[in-house]
């Protein structure tokens, strides 16, 4: 256990030091930061005091070092286009993004093994037929081009939500802007929570149904059976709990996708999130937001994973308990 | 005979020296390092002699897990041994599995293996007269296209299928038959040497006699010689001339068939002898059998057999047994029989029940 | 002891009886038979072994007894009494006071037949608590009881391990005790001991065998090994493509096999004790459930068929001391060589 | 007063608080909130007094302006505003930083003449000067040295100061939370030199920044906004349909045209030799070529006017003939062409921003098809403001959008940032490399000549010279169209800058 | 291919194949599942129509020289202003440019970006997947673990990401020319995780088979080995995920271009017009958003389709 966790958290560390290489690389190599940051008009003075302030002339090495020590500190350097530190920028946006995301996962995951569950259960029923040939259409449908349906019938046409933004936020604990708390707030997080959600409740939804008929064909779901246990016992006490441990891995994942595939509904939406902040800084070829966004990301994905590792050991004994030999 | 030819002097055609196959089954270091405990090895195979003479057929019978298919593997070189000597008709063969290149082609030629699953021993994807032709074309041995289909259809045709099944697809073949094929390709490079892994386990009782039958009379037409795996008594006394008792990686007795069914003097030997549900006997208490096969990576210490054999002393629990033989003509690896415990009487009555 | 041969027709002295069963999968080259017509019962505390090769269907038979065959499997035709009750037709609710509770269920794989995420002492308070009326700590202490019964070292302390730090031969125990968990009146092995080393397999059979002997349990046992068989059950039932073709008391069936089909199998059994050169070999292989020949479905492969058996299909009918479905012997008519072809190689 | 807020949306954010570290609309519109300069446009563009109550050259010396200032005005944050105050604003616009120093070439010192007295010498008199104030914010000399902000952010090289977030000035409104990007909350100053001067009845605004056009009418249309300032042109129609919504609208001081580097031997991203642009003929080829009115029916939905002068018709210098466009003529466009020598015409990359003037990618689409269909291959590069505007700063395009407003109202503001020949302070947005002497001293001694007729006559030489030179290809000139409440009452400002203190609702 | 040399010609041969396929599984599901076909149809018919495009449409809509500005937002089925002859199926944008026309060509891009980058990940995820599980040990898990980090990236982030790195290499001038190329690399290194487990997983499995081991005692080298068994055997699963992943990649390369940063306008794919169409919805110009929004959902719907259904019918154990 010990072991799995220290090997897990090594891992996460190589991870991150690779993510971190390529973040300082983009930053480093990808354009010439100096020029970026003057333009050409500069002198060549100008140039070599930016240069030697920025530490160009050191060292790869080195200056690498000082990239994971300054990102160590949260410093990810000053935006090119806002003209303001990344870390900044970051902070007043991942409050609204995790809002987003944490809501469409909840709606999903919650949603997503109901659904699932129900049209494994109810394989032939027309409602599971209709559910699952619903969907079909969730996956194909584009995360955006939901988002555009939904602004268009129930913002604009009915007026039922809001369009765009988060709404009125209150200040939580003096640095989270939460918008969960007003109304404006709420009635702004529906559509994009549930544009973001749809893809995710599909996949969690065919994938619970998949695994459950998987789970459901097993002998010791049959010797369950043959025992005499309540169906109700054999459902959700045997087979959902099999169910679960791959699904874990997947929720798990999925929860660090939606951060990701934020992107784009904060894009239909603007939500002031780092989802959009980061698809600016690609449209702007910004490099350092682009970066820190990627370690960001890459940081809470491996923490995911980690927190998914752990809670696989919660379900599976089999991790749990060192096979005896 | 076979046996008599052995007698007379002529070199073995397979012989293994203290054949050993170690697998590194240990945790990754980090493991090893926080939880305490080395490197595990698993011994696989453990130090086998044994020597197969031309045309005879040699068994090795055990519980699952003793080693059975790892011997198989390393004699026709789909493992590289750890440890020991592979001779083929005088050739030391034992990196064969590490060895391209002519020479090693020119023994392959001679060998062969049939396999358990007949399910997995064909590739699904590829027509029956191409698996079979698959070792001619591999091997060099017929060049042409054309001549290598005829001859896909007499080796059907000798292990009793039809020539034109060849244009069929595995799965539209039953077990029974799918173990022919099998044999077919087994036969396509003329081998003298069979390696046959438990040929039988998975087929039903009456297609397993078709094919007993089968490579008995094929043994006799090509003058093959077997390395027979089973672990059914039953078969390898209808099939063997020679059997090797296996458990944990080791030989634990050895006999010519006869002497083996009918005094066996090794009390695992005997145990699996009393194991076989008789079509005979009836409510036989047969509470002399005991625990089962013990993880092969925590043996046991002394001899391997020990927890479970009802004969077993202080010297058992420490100390290993070699192989040694008896006056009969067979070998045993048991302190009891060395020292005259276990006494040929005591065999015979064991086998009586 | 023998226990004397059950006779068809009065099933009320059966605990259960067979009638007429019919297993069905319906496909898209038609309906499958994988269970035609069968008749058997068994009587309280006898053991009934179901022989035959792989597909045969005596798993269906086992699982059409308690109810478990997956759609779109279905038995079509036939009734299953026990202890004269109706079974086949019930709900689910009536279904699951009889699993478990009056008929107990043991799978032929022991590494799959336990959920690995439950401790054993938890799949099997689990299930006694459905059947008794039992406080959680009755269970408990019952669950130990039975553990120790199946011969479980230990069997308290056992109770919280997780079935994948069980041996295979262990496993089994555990299943066998999870099966007999409500004292059932018939226990339905199938094939308990294939997955086993053959050590092992002698140990479950004979721990099988005493637990039923001293509770009186029925038991119905599958199997492909005739040794088992002959080791174990009282009577035997013989199938063959779906079909039963003979029935008798073992010991019979084993030394002196009346359907053609049986002698062949008898004698392509290597044996210890006796030594030949070729083994008795039927040609050919079993049918698949797509294409059973009319009449007797083993006619193809038969060394002794006739015209009649090409065209009609034979019913189960007396042949010596078990009864054989075989024209062979009809009583009359069309017997075509008689029975007297029929001697295995190794009935001396 | 009721509280009443005002949600307002634009396409885009002000870049920084700092009032001086960025010359664009955006950034202005949220300083002139929060900030207060001596003088302003009102929304008819005539200057008014501000901070500044009189202005006028000394008599004694016509290149010294003096500024009588306000009293009694205050900081938010309390600090009185006096001379040395506006003395210092000016001197930190005229800093290197300052993206505003531009507009200040001229002056050589400012001083205070007394507290509320501000004098401004120029290099010379400069009648204009004062048009050149009324985007010039004041701020308080002593909060900026507390705050260690006495010289603007230095944008380019990404320096975050404490002006960048935080504003003292002496504006209507004061800043209650800004976040870049997404939303600046502002509530009335309620001890607003003015308040009772103007109506003051918005108690609290919101600016949010809305990228998609479509987002942005959707938004007013679902009630979230109450005024947009980018209205899309598409959407005019329906917003002026809408129940309870209405469309304001006035010409911009904005003229979009195109630019064409002809100083320059090659071209740098093109395939053709030499540089085609170099022949007036090809440049006229090229506007003939271009079907404004096309565009302005397709592209701006008639929300525009073809323009023949890159300036918009309320500027000094202005004369309907000059805006007369060259006739939309593909024939004589491909006959040109061939007489240049290049009949089979030649490639060329066209740079355009697309996030910075109306439909502005769209536009450039439609130019790239037209003239493709007089053979000359355009390839299209629609980059956002900020890249684009970087590298057509750094001289890196041959052929680009630019729109231009003229906040003096005075053609000499063009002429001098966008036709001098590209030297020192002038010529700054000249990337076509455009060099003639003749223009050049014209322009020099527009800046000197204080006699109007005199002056004039400079500027129309001037015009007549570059316009038949053909140095740009005008398109159109843009119209603002302000869509909100109805209740909401405030016309068109043609510097796209709401006032909203000047708001006033109707119900 | 491997196999084919070992075919041996003979009449029995074709049609054992033919009555093979007859009978099997695949076609039987086929004719019996409606909704199946039907999808089949819809995308065969986009296929052809893509392929065909320049066959089918009245004006090509990616040469801007074609397009008549004065007929812009034309309605579908309206007529054109300049000759009455040409009618505007549905409708035209604002530059003038045929909507159905643009459909095709864009639907064109779509599946050019979709194949090549499923193809490529294809490719590159079996190679890696091939040898990792053949090869086991340190490779195997470093490679892993790679897929695994890669595979907790979803591919629309690493798209953008690849693309954003691409961009800030190439002058801006050259974006739009390597767009294409672009989103195919961006989409196909984003996927081939995907391809590399499953082809690990399953290759590990068939390496153990008692066929790869026959196969191994008569001396056939490792390469061949790979190529001619185990590769044939684990294609099933790699063509469910090819194709699920072919509607995966179409919809990836809409929502690049519908976030900016996939074709430019003037060569607009399905998600660049509905992303300029969307500014026109409120606008009452409905078909320019709506028809290639409609072509977009039924090519992902008909693929995903029939990637459910391939999955359904390869994967017996779902049965
Ligand atoms: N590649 C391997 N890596 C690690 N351990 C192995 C490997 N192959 C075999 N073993 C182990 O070696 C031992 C012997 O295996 P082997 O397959 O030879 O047994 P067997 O006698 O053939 O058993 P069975 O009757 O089940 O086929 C077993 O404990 C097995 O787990
Ligand atoms: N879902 C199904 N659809 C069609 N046929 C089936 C299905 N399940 C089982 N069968 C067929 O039913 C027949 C009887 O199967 P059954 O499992 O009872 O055989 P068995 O005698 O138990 O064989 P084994 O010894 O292999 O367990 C077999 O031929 C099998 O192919
Ligand atoms: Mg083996
Ligand atoms: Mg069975």
């Amino acid at each position: 256990m010990t072991a799995f966790i220290i090997r897990r958290l090594l891992q996460a560390l190589l991870v991150m030091a690779v993510v971190a290489l390529v973040a300082f690389s983009l930053f480093r190599y990808v354009g010439d930061p100096v020029h970026n940051m003057l333009g050409q008009e500069a002198t060549q003075q100008d140039r070599a005091e930016l240069r030697a302030a920025l530490g160009l002339d050191d060292p790869v090495p080195v200056q690498f070092l000082r990239f994971v020590g300054n990102a160590l500190q949260g410093d990810f350097g000053i935006s090119y286009r806002a003209a303001q530190p990344v870390s900044t920028l970051i902070a007043e946006r991942l409050p609204a993004t995790l809002e987003l995301a944490l809501t469409s996962a909840l709606f999903a995951v919650v949603l997503g093994i109901g659904l699932g569950i129900y049209t494994a259960l109810r394989r032939g029923g027309w409602l599971s037929r209709a559910v699952m040939t619903f969907s079909l259409i969730g996956i194909s449908l584009p995360t955006f081009l939901i988002g555009i349906v939904l602004i268009y019938v129930f913002s604009v046409e009915l007026g039922w939500f809001r369009a765009f933004g988060r709404g009125e936020t209150v200040l939580l604990w003096g640095w989270w802007e939460s918008a969960l708390l007003t109304p404006s707030g709420l009635a702004s997080l529906v559509l994009p929570a549930i544009t973001l959600g749809l893809f995710q409740l599909t996949l969690i939804m065919r994938l619970v149904r998949a695994e459950m008929l998987e789970v459901l064909r097993t002998d010791y779901i049959k010797f369950a059976r043959a025992r005499g246990l309540p169906d109700r016992v054999v459902h959700f006490g045997h087979a959902l709990r099999n169910t679960l441990v791959p699904v874990i891995t997947i929720i798990g994942l999925q929860t660090g996708t939606i951060i990701a595939f934020a992107i784009i509904t904060e894009t239909v939406f603007q939500w002031p999130g780092v989802g959009r902040l980061f698809i600016t800084a690609i449209r702007f070829v910004d490099i350092p937001v682009m970066s820190a966004y990627l370690v960001l990301i890459a940081f809470l994905f491996v923490a995911i994973n980690l927190i998914v590792d752990l809670l696989y050991y919660a379900v599976d004994p089999r991790l749990r308990v060192s096979d005896g030999g | 005979m076979t046996a008599d030819r052995a007698r007379a002097g002529e070199a073995p055609l397979l012989q293994a020296e203290n054949l050993q196959r170690h697998f590194d089954v240990s945790k990754p270091l980090l493991n090893r390092l926080l939880e305490g405990g080395g490197r595990r090895i698993l011994r696989a195979v453990d130090g086998l002699d044994f020597s197969i003479p031309r045309g005879g057929t040699y068994a090795l019978v055990g519980e699952s897990g003793c080693g059975k298919s790892t011997v198989a593997r390393l004699t026709v070189g789909l493992y590289p041994p750890s440890g020991g000597r592979l001779t083929f008709d005088g050739q030391d063969i034992t990196d064969l599995a590490r060895q391209r290149g002519r020479r090693a082609m020119a023994v392959r030629q001679r060998l062969q293996m049939i396999f358990q699953d007949p399910y997995a021993s064909l590739n699904p994807l590829w027509r029956v007269g191409a698996i079979i032709a698959e070792p001619l074309r591999v091997l060099g041995l017929e060049p042409s296209r054309r001549r290598r289909d005829v001859r896909a259809g007499e080796l059907l045709e000798q292990v009793g299928l039809a020539a034109r099944d060849r244009y069929k697809y595995p799965h539209e073949f039953s077990g029974g038959q799918r173990q022919r094929i099998s044999i077919a390709r087994a036969l396509a490079n003329s081998p003298e040497f069979i390696v046959c892994d438990e040929p039988t386990s998975a087929l039903d009782v009456s297609v397993q006699a078709q094919i007993l039958n089968l490579m008995r009379d094929l043994q006799r037409e090509h003058g093959l010689t077997y390395l027979f795996i089973s672990h059914d008594m039953a078969v390898v006394k209808h099939m063997a001339d020679h059997v090797g008792v296996m458990y944990l990686g080791r030989i634990v007795e050895e006999a010519p068939k006869g002497r083996l069914f009918s005094a066996p003097r090794h009390p695992y030997t005997q145990m699996l002898l009393q194991a076989i549900p008789s079509l005979d006997k009836r409510d036989d208490p047969r509470e002399a059998i005991r625990g089962e096969v013990p993880n092969p990576l925590a043996p046991p210490t002394g001899c391997l057999f020990h927890p479970r054999c009802p004969h077993a002393n202080e010297r058992c629990r420490q100390e290993v047994p070699r192989l040694h033989a008896t006056r009969e003509g067979s070998r045993v690896a048991c302190h009891g029989v060395e020292e005259g415990r276990l006494t040929l009487a005591q065999a015979r009555e064991a086998r009586a029940g | 002891m023998i226990r004397t041969r059950q006779q068809s027709g009065r099933g009320d002295a059966a605990l259960l009886s067979v009638r007429g069963l019919e297993v069905t999968f319906p496909t898209r080259h038609g309906t499958l038979v994988a269970v035609d017509d069968i008749s058997f019962d068994i009587a309280a505390g006898e053991i009934l072994g179901v022989v035959g090769e792989s597909g045969a269907g005596k798993s269906m038979t086992g699982n059409a007894v308690i109810n478990l065959i997956e759609p779109p499997g279905r038995i079509s035709a036939g009734e299953i009494r026990l202890a004269g009750e109706r079974i086949d037709d019930l709900g689910s609710t009536a279904l699951r006071r009889i699993r478990g509770r009056r008929i107990g269920m043991i799978f032929q794989d022991p590494l799959t037949s336990l959920n690995p995420l439950y401790s054993i002492g938890y799949q099997l308070a689990e299930t006694i608590r459905a059947h008794l009326d039992l406080s959680a700590g009755q269970a408990r202490e019952r669950a130990v009881d039975l553990l120790d019964q199946v011969g479980i070292p230990d069997p308290a302390a056992r109770l919280d391990a997780y079935p994948h730090q069980f041996s295979g031969g262990m496993r089994q125990r555990v299943v066998i005790a999870l099966a007999l968990c409500a004292d059932p009146e018939l226990v339905i092995a199938d094939e308990p001991t294939t997955a086993l080393d053959v050590s092992v397999q002698a140990q479950i059979l004979t721990l099988l065998r005493r637990l039923c002997r001293e509770r009186g349990t029925a038991v119905l046992l599958i199997t492909h090994d005739m040794g088992v068989i002959a080791e174990t059950a009282d009577n035997v039932a013989v199938m063959y493509a779906g079909r039963l073709i003979e029935h008798g008391p073992a010991t019979t069936v084993v030394q002196r096999p009346q359907h053609p089909y049986t002698v062949g199998l008898m004698g392509s059994i290597p044996r210890l004790d006796t030594e030949v050169d070729r083994l008795t070999q039927i040609p050919g292989s079993m049918p698949g459930l797509a294409a059973i020949p009319p009449g007797c479905a083993f006619h193809p492969r038969c060394p002794h068929a006739f015209g009649r058996c090409q065209r009609e299909r034979p019913d189960l009918m007396p042949a010596e001391s078990t009864r054989a479905a075989c024209w062979l012997h009809a009583a009359s008519g069309d017997r075509g060589p008689g029975p007297a072809v029929l001697r295995g190689p190794h009935d001396g | 007063a009721e509280a009443r807020t005002l949600h307002w949306a634009s396409a885009a954010d002000s870049l920084t608080l700092d009032p001086h570290s960025q010359n664009e609309r955006p950034t202005h519109r949220i300083s002139h909130q929060l900030y207060d300069t001596l003088v302003y446009r009102d929304l008819e563009l005539a200057l008014q007094p501000r901070l500044a109550t009189d202005w006028y050259p000394r008599e004694d010396d016509p290149s010294v302006w003096v500024f009588e200032l306000r009293e009694g005005v205050t900081f938010h944050e309390g600090q009185a505003l006096t001379a040395e105050d506006v003395v210092f604003s000016l001197e930190r616009a005229m800093h290197e930083n300052s993206d505003m120093r531009g507009l200040l070439t001229s002056i050589s010192e400012v001083r205070a003449a007394g507290d509320y007295t501000v004098e401004i010498v120029t290099d010379g008199p400069n009648p204009l000067l004062p048009n050149n104030l009324s985007n010039l914010f004041i701020m308080d000399s002593g909060w900026a040295a507390e705050h260690d902000v006495e010289t603007p952010q230095d944008f380019a090289s990404g320096e975050e100061s404490y002006a960048v977030r935080n504003a003292n000035g002496t504006g209507p409104f004061e800043l209650v939370s800004r976040e870049q990007d997404t939303r600046t909350e502002m509530v009335r100053n309620d001890d607003y030199w003015g308040r009772d001067q103007y109506p003051m009845e918005v108690s609290r605004q919101v600016f949010q920044p809305i990228e998609s056009s479509a987002t942005r009418v959707a938004a007013l249309l679902s009630g979230e906004i109450d005024m947009i300032l980018d209205a899309p042109v598409q959407d005019i129609a329906r917003l002026r349909e809408a129940e309870g919504i209405k469309v304001e609208q006035a010409p911009q001081n904005r003229t979009i045209f195109l630019g064409m580097h002809q100083g320059r031997e090659t071209l740098r991203n093109s395939e053709t030799d030499g540089n085609p642009f170099a022949d007036e003929r090809v440049r006229r080829a090229l506007y003939h070529a271009i079907n404004a009115e096309a565009i302005r029916r397709s592209v701006m939905r008639g929300n525009s006017q073809p323009a023949g002068i890159i300036m918009p018709p309320f500027v000094n210098g202005y004369t309907e003939a000059l805006d007369e466009r060259l006739p939309y003529d593909p024939e004589a466009a491909r006959e040109l062409l061939a007489d240049a020598g290049y009949p089979e015409g030649f490639d060329v990359t066209l740079h355009c921003p697309n996030d910075r003037y109306i439909n502005d990618e769209e536009i450039c689409e439609a130019v790239t098809g037209l003239l493709g269909r007089v053979g000359i291959d355009v390839n299209l590069v629609a980059q956002p403001k900020s890249v684009h505007f970087a590298e057509l700063q750094r001289g890196e395009y041959d052929f680009y959008m630019l729109g231009w407003g003229v906040p003096t109202l005075d053609s000499e503001y063009v002429f001098n940032y966008l036709l001098h020949t590209s030297e020192g302070n002038r010529g700054s947005w000249n990337f076509t490399g455009y060099s003639n002497e003749r223009v050049d001293e014209l322009i020099q001694a527009m800046g000197r000549e204080v006699n109007t007729e005199a002056r004039n006559g400079l500027i129309a030489e001037a015009w007549e010279i570059v316009q038949d030179d053909v140095v740009y290809l005008p398109l159109h000139h843009q119209v603002l169209s302000w869509a909100m409440r109805e209740e909401i009452q405030h016309p068109v400002q043609s510097e796209n800058n709401p006032y909203m203190h000047h708001v006033e609702f109707s119900d | 291919m491997a196999t084919r040399e070992l075919d041996i010609a003979s009449p029995g041969r074709l049609r054992s194949s033919w009555r093979a396929f007859r009978d099997s599984d695949l076609l039987y599901s086929f004719l019996h599942q409606p909704l199946v076909m039907l999808s089949a149809a819809v995308a065969l018919l986009m296929v052809l129509g893509a392929v065909f495009a320049p066959l089918l449409t009245p004006q090509n809509p990616f040469n801007p020289a074609e397009l008549e500005l004065m007929d812009a937002f034309v309605a579908p089925m309206g007529e054109s202003l300049m000759d009455p002859d040409v009618t505007y199926l549905l409708g035209t944008d604002s530059q003038g440019r045929d909507i159905y026309s643009a459909i095709l060509y864009g639907t064109r891009i779509s599946l050019l970006v979709g194949f090549s980058a499923v193809l490529f990940a294809m490719i590159l995820g079996t190679s890696i997947g091939l040898y990792a599980g053949y090869r086991g040990g340190w490779p195997d898990a470093v490679l892993m673990r790679v897929a695994d980090v890669q595979l907790t990236l979803p591919n629309i982030l690493l798209a953008l990401l690849i693309f954003g790195i691409i961009s800030g290499l190439l002058p801006a001038g050259e974006r739009s020319e390597a767009a294409l190329i672009v989103l195919i690399v961006s989409i196909g290194l984003s996927d081939w995780p995907q391809y590399a487990r499953t082809v690990r997983g399953a290759t590990m499995v068939e390496k153990q088979k008692e066929y790869v081991q026959a196969s191994r005692v008569i001396g056939l080298p490792v390469a061949a080995i790979l190529f001619q068994h185990i590769l044939p055997n684990v294609m099933r699963p790699v063509l469910v995920i090819g194709t699920i992943g072919l509607a995966l990649a179409i919809i990836a390369e809409a929502t690049l271009s519908f976030l900016g940063v996939g074709m430019p306008p003037t060569q607009p794919s399905l998600g660049t017009l509905i992303r300029v169409g969307q500014d026109y919805m409120l606008s009452g110009e409905w078909w320019i958003t709506l028809f290639p929004a409609i072509a977009l959902l039924l090519l992902a719907l008909s693929v995903n389709l029939l990637g459910d259904w391939l999955r359904d019918v390869l994967n017996p154990k779902l049965r």
